[in-house]
């Protein structure tokens, strides 16, 4: 870890250098910005994904920059608090005039944040958000990378019912958590009908807080009513708890739930629980250009104060990297200037690149963009068992035939 | 102006009301620790009637303050047979309840949230903290207000001499509960999006740290305090991980130094002294 | 299922006892709401599982999150209590806000915002009962909680110490004229009042092998809950309150309202407040608001 | 001769088995200045309590200007007229003298003109409040922070806050306790023009002679029960009152 005085002092040289760098080739940056949760709950989210971004950065200067103009990414923390995400997409949109905005990372912030981006002209593209129909509601400058959880259960719960014989599930969520809520009420319980699948609590849906310590009631009311499996609807730092829970209780039953259970993290808590998740990324994946940005990021990763040792890349630092990526493509293919009196054409040009997007070469696969400004693009039924995620099913967010698929 | 800037002053705007909610039950001598529940209150309701109910905003703001109101006067009935630190403890209870029952709510969406208000500028917000503030300002130099600094100083002795104690704090009650659930209204309607994580306790406890910390013995504190804490955090970027660390340190420095408030009455005399004598 | 639902809420009521116990400490004594001892239990969490995570056994991880936490709870009191000890109750409340904030952000730096959690071999067997299974950590926690109530309640009621603290907590200017310092009961209280959040801490995160900066929120809000039921003057009350709740709790998911589950507790503590303000186990109803 | 102003018939007040009144009886006749005497602990602020509402009698009956207020709420019988001061005085410690004496009037008209300001909403109750403040002598301080001043004029601002809630029974806890001579003598004239005024004043104290000089008609409790009663001259040559007061007095 770095000690605090190191860190003072490469800030210090960071901003001189900055300034320095500001003062000789003024016109010639283009700026991106990006709003991460650096502090509050979901402080390693961001402090990761500003880690990738810096990377990223680097790499796109170190190859030329957009067009002879040097990339500047702007990154804003926004604590976890929505009012905070939507007021720092304005300072980057109108103060630090960016071409397109990475973030905001969660559904709630997002729900926030993409209405100002509609009022402001800019693209704003979530790396984490998947609660049904956000950026649906705020065209057409909202995008997420990310797929919406109704289309990824369509996969996830027949490989589910299949390979562990399911008949009949028991439902609990994190009722405070927007998507995971939304995902444990409405879109889980549709799926398990339609594949024939009996909700032992459907009259009595099983909730929990986020940061509840104890859930052991919620558990032992399952294991009472002794479904076949367990549909975990919560964040994986939430979902944690309940599996230390039925491993505590002796209740182990395949779970199935929906992107937000992917990390290492959670393979941690009962490695002889298997369960079932979509992801469009995780770090132990193989192929593609995921492998070679691993190795890049994680090292920096793990030499960041502030960070775990022992942390990964999460699948939200993936996305956010594709974020950037593209616009990055989009500004260098669509003749983005970077100059003040050019700004509202060039925020219009990779707003319009990306809806045209045409096989973006995403970490995981080609990358594109439906209607509702959810990407199309691959993504895998993963199962974690013994402590690894593996690929079960691959499977792609659009029509099949489309070439991101 | 920025937008950047119209944004955090219709934050600071939104924070300054709620915390004058708590500034006119502490004008009492009570403390509320769930004034965000009479928030959620506003939100939803104000949400709703624009939304779903197609009413103006400023009528579904107006009815959003009286529902509210009542409904604080309703509770005060019963609540305020406490005092100190026990009606705080209530009053975080009524919050984290109003909180769960939104949560519970599926016309507004429940967990999910509530969308589909009209974006408000931050010249409407700041009509209505003005025109509350005025009223605040107003109501200082009243009778009425002497009477609830009366119920602060000593509730005994001010029953004694002729005040009716009981409807002036369920008076105070309902005010606190009708300018919150304005707070809640222009809140929901300026970010376009509501869910019951927004009122939480964390809410409840923001609206007294502004309070506290401007000066809880005129309205006007109610600004500074809430100027303090919506721009503070923003100046503290360069943190980076330490903001909040920073932040908390501040908070207890302003404190130490200043435990009135940055603002207090003694402050204010001796300014309009000062131009009385010129 | 009933039984086994019982036991959970047991274990569950133990914890808020705990902490219920740790806000009543300074509560009864200073009046005031110390938010951060939320953070002290989070605090004593992290410190049990860097000592238990370095192989050493479970009383040594107490200790060290009692230790831990009480000597923060110490700074917190010279910072920011004893200075604010003549302004309204609401300002120290404050004060002790900042600090939970600054704790937070100290955990988030140094063990990340993700659940750090333990390996397995922590969670200990399983007894069996009949129909009941209890864990043996569950059994520890219980125990423990027992033992230390226990020892409050005799360091309250029998030492010159816990004279001395109820002599403050009555009027802090006549136990001054009877010869007890003010700032040095403070200070135990507050060191008292931190060692018993730092316990609770250590013997969660062990429990349920799983902590994260932000564990000490939702549940010290329930404590304060559990302390106004058990009633803020009585040792006893929280051993009481704590399982109540936890009982309360654990069958309002069992019969079908986890949703409403807050509803119940929260609407619950209200009833006590305005029907039983002095809590379950006090005395006589005497008007015991304090300005603030 | 028409009906007292004020009646007690009857009134025991007991805290846990001491009785602190015990069927205790008296009146109090419009436009008279009554004193009530006797030894600490004699039940003399108990009195107090239980007219005023601040105690409930435990039996017997209240009567105010013919209603029964035994079981009134505090406020009320202030407003119907029966204000006092306290023996420890309670002034309000945020209020100036001036707010002190806007506090307390009552309300006249609409609800809402009392959440204006006062000074466009209620000229009668500034004119008031300026009336008062000149009565006592109060303008030099009007601004000042009542609770800082000295004690006597502590005590005046207590007597002059219960006048301007228009009471037409003062009762006055010790008016001159902790005062000078010319301080008390200040106070005796002023209670004397009340008097002339058309107001009633119970009063208790413990200066004999600051009561036998000014009262028209003396009441003497000795542990909770009535011992004497008459007008000063009588009082001070009962044998009774001279042997459980005057006589441990002296």
């Amino acid at each position: 870890m770095n000690s605090p005085r190191n860190k003072w002092s490469v800030l210090l040289a960071a901003a001189i250098l900055q300034i320095a760098v500001a003062g000789s080739v003024q016109a010639q940056t283009v700026a991106i910005g990006a709003i991460v949760p650096s502090s509050g709950p979901f402080a390693e989210w961001g402090r990761s994904n500003t880690v990738t971004l810096k990377m990223l950065e680097q790499e796109v200067n170190k190859a030329g920059g957009i067009n002879g103009a040097k990339l500047k990414v702007i990154i804003l923390d926004d604590a976890t608090k929505p009012a905070q995400a939507a007021s720092s997409l304005r300072k980057l949109a109108g103060d630090e005039k960016v071409i397109a905005v990475a973030g905001p990372l969660t559904s709630s912030a997002a729900e926030v944040t993409f209405p100002v981006a509609n009022e402001m002209k800019v693209v704003s593209m979530s790396q984490a958000s998947s609660k049904p129909g956000v950026a649906k509601a705020n065209r057409p400058w909202a995008f997420r990378n990310t797929i919406d959880e109704s289309i990824l259960a369509k996969s996830t719960v027949p490989y589910y019912k299949k390979t562990f014989d399911i008949k009949t599930v028991a439902i609990i969520f994190d009722a405070k958590d927007a998507t995971a809520a939304t995902v444990g009420t409405k879109i889980m319980p549709a799926m398990m009908k339609d594949n024939g699948i009996a909700i032992v609590n459907e009259t009595d849906p099983l909730s929990f807080n986020t940061g509840d310590l104890d859930v052991s009631a919620q558990v032992t009311k399952m294991k009472s009513l002794n479904p076949d499996g367990v549909v975990l609807s919560a964040d994986y730092s939430q979902a944690v708890t309940v599996l230390r829970e039925m491993k505590r209780q002796g209740f182990i039953k395949p779970v199935v739930g929906a992107t937000q259970l992917i990390s290492s993290a959670i393979l941690k808590a009962a490695p002889e629980l298997p369960i079932v998740a979509p992801a469009t990324f995780y770090a132990s994946m193989t192929g593609g250009l995921a492998a070679p940005f691993v190795a890049e990021l994680q090292p920096m990763l793990r030499k960041e104060s502030g960070l775990p040792a022992e942390i990964e890349p999460s699948m939200y630092d993936a996305n956010i990297y594709e974020i950037v990526s593209m616009y990055v493509e989009a500004a260098k293919k669509s003749g983005v200037t970077g100059k003040p009196e050019d700004l509202e054409a060039d925020r219009t040009k990779v707003r319009d690149y990306l809806v045209k997007l045409d096989n973006f070469k995403g970490l995981g696969g080609p990358i594109s963009f439906n209607d509702d400004g959810d990407a199309i693009k691959a993504f895998y039924v993963l199962q974690g068992q013994n402590g690894a995620w593996t690929t079960k099913v691959q499977g792609c967010s659009s029509v099949p035939g489309h070439p991101a698929c | 102006m920025s937008t950047y800037t119209a944004s955090l002053l219709a934050d600071v705007g939104i924070l300054t009301l709620g915390a004058l909610s708590v500034y006119v039950i502490l004008a009492t001598g009570q403390l509320s620790l769930g004034n965000a529940g009479f928030m959620a209150i506003g939100a939803y309701l104000a949400s709703y009637l624009t939304v779903v109910a197609g009413v103006p905003l400023t009528s579904a703001l107006v009815i959003a303050a009286l529902c509210s109101g009542i409904i604080g006067v309703m509770i005060g009935f019963p609540a305020l047979r406490l005092k100190g630190i026990f009606l705080a403890m209530a009053t975080l209870g009524f919050g984290e309840m109003i909180r769960s029952l939104f949560l519970n709510l599926e016309i507004t969406g429940g967990a999910g949230g509530f969308h589909g208000m009209a974006h408000v500028s931050v010249t409407y917000v700041w009509i209505w903290v003005g025109l509350i503030l005025v009223l605040v300002w107003l109501m200082e130099s009243s009778r009425a207000w002497l009477e609830m600094r009366a119920v602060a100083d000593d509730e005994t002795a001010a029953n004694l001499i002729g005040l009716n104690t009981t409807m002036t704090k369920i008076g105070a009650f309902g005010m606190s509960a009708a300018v919150a659930a304005v707070s809640g209204g222009l809140f929901a309607h300026h970010h376009v999006y509501i869910e019951p994580g927004n009122f939480g306790f964390e809410r409840s406890i923001d609206f007294v740290l502004a309070v506290i910390l401007g000066g809880s013995t005129i309205g006007a504190g109610s600004l500074v305090g809430a100027a303090l804490l919506v721009l503070l955090p923003e100046q503290l970027r360069a943190l980076d991980d330490w903001r909040p660390a920073a932040f908390g340190a501040l908070l207890i420095i302003v404190l130490l130094i200043r435990r009135q408030g940055i603002l207090d009455r003694s402050l204010l005399r001796r300014f309009t002294f000062r131009k009385q004598a010129a | 299922m009933l039984l086994q639902q019982l036991v959970n809420g047991v274990t569950l009521g133990a914890v808020y006892t705990l902490l219920a116990l740790s806000f009543s400490i300074v509560m009864g004594i200073l009046g005031i709401l110390n938010l951060a001892i939320a953070e002290l239990f989070m605090i004593g969490g992290y410190l049990g599982f860097a000592v238990i995570t370095a192989h050493l056994s479970l009383p040594v991880a107490v200790a060290a999150g009692m230790a831990g936490a009480a000597a923060i709870s110490a700074v917190i009191e010279k910072i920011g209590y004893e200075p604010l000890r003549d302004a309204p109750l609401v300002t120290p409340m404050l004060s002790t806000l900042g600090f939970s904030i600054i704790l937070q952000n100290i955990a988030t730096n140094m063990w990340g915002s993700d659940p750090l959690q333990l390996p397995d071999e922590f969670l200990g067997g399983r007894i069996a009962l009949g129909p009941v299974s209890i864990g043996e950590l569950q059994l520890i926690v219980i125990g423990v909680t027992i033992v230390l109530v226990a020892v409050m309640a005799y360091i309250v009621q029998r030492t010159s110490m816990g004279r001395a603290l109820r002599a403050v907590a009555e009027n802090r200017d006549v136990a001054r004229l009877l010869g007890v310092s003010g700032s040095r009961i403070t200070l135990t209280a507050f060191m008292m009042s931190g060692a018993l959040a730092g316990a609770a801490g250590v013997l969660i995160a062990i429990h349920y092998a799983a902590i994260t900066p932000y564990v000490g929120v939702e549940i010290g809000l329930k404590a304060i809950a559990v302390m106004v039921i058990g009633g803020t003057s009585r040792i006893w009350g929280a051993l009481l309150a704590g399982p109540l709740i936890g009982i309360a709790e654990v069958l309002t998911v069992a019969y079908g309202g986890s949703q409403i589950r807050d509803f119940v507790v929260y609407g619950f503590m209200i009833a006590i407040l305005l029907f039983r303000p002095q809590g379950l186990l006090g005395g006589s109803g005497a008007d015991q608001g304090q300005r603030v | 001769m028409s009906a007292p102003l004020l009646q007690l018939s009857d009134v025991t007040k007991s805290f846990g088995g001491i009785k602190a009144l015990s069927g205790l009886s008296c009146e109090v006749r419009q436009g008279q200045i009554v004193g009530v005497i006797g030894p600490n602990g004699a039940g003399k602020t108990t009195l107090f309590n239980v007219i005023t509402g601040a105690y409930r009698a435990n039996s017997g009956d209240v009567n105010f200007d013919r209603q029964p207020i035994t079981h009134w709420r505090p406020y009320r019988i202030a407003r119907a007229g029966a204000v006092r001061t306290f023996q420890n005085i309670r002034l309000f410690s945020s209020m100036t003298v001036w707010e002190h004496l806007l506090v307390a009037q009552p309300g006249r008209g609409a609800l809402w003109r009392r959440a204006l300001p006062t000074r466009w909403a209620d000229g009668a109750a500034i004119a008031r409040a300026e009336e008062v403040l000149e009565f006592f002598g109060l303008k030099d301080v009007r601004n000042q922070i009542a609770r800082s001043l000295s004690y006597g004029t502590q005590r005046k601002v207590e007597m002059a806050r219960a006048l301007t809630a228009n009471p037409r029974l003062l009762l006055l806890d010790e008016p001159v306790a902790g005062m000078n001579h010319d301080e008390a003598e200040d106070i005796r004239r002023l209670m004397l023009r009340l008097r002339d005024g058309g107001l009633t004043i119970l009063l208790i104290e413990h200066d004999m002679g600051f009561v036998m000089n000014l009262c028209d008609y003396l009441y003497v409790l000795d542990f909770g029960v009535l011992i004497a009663k008459g007008l000063p001259a009588e009082i001070q040559s009962d044998p009774i009152v001279m042997d459980a007061y005057l006589g441990k007095e002296a």
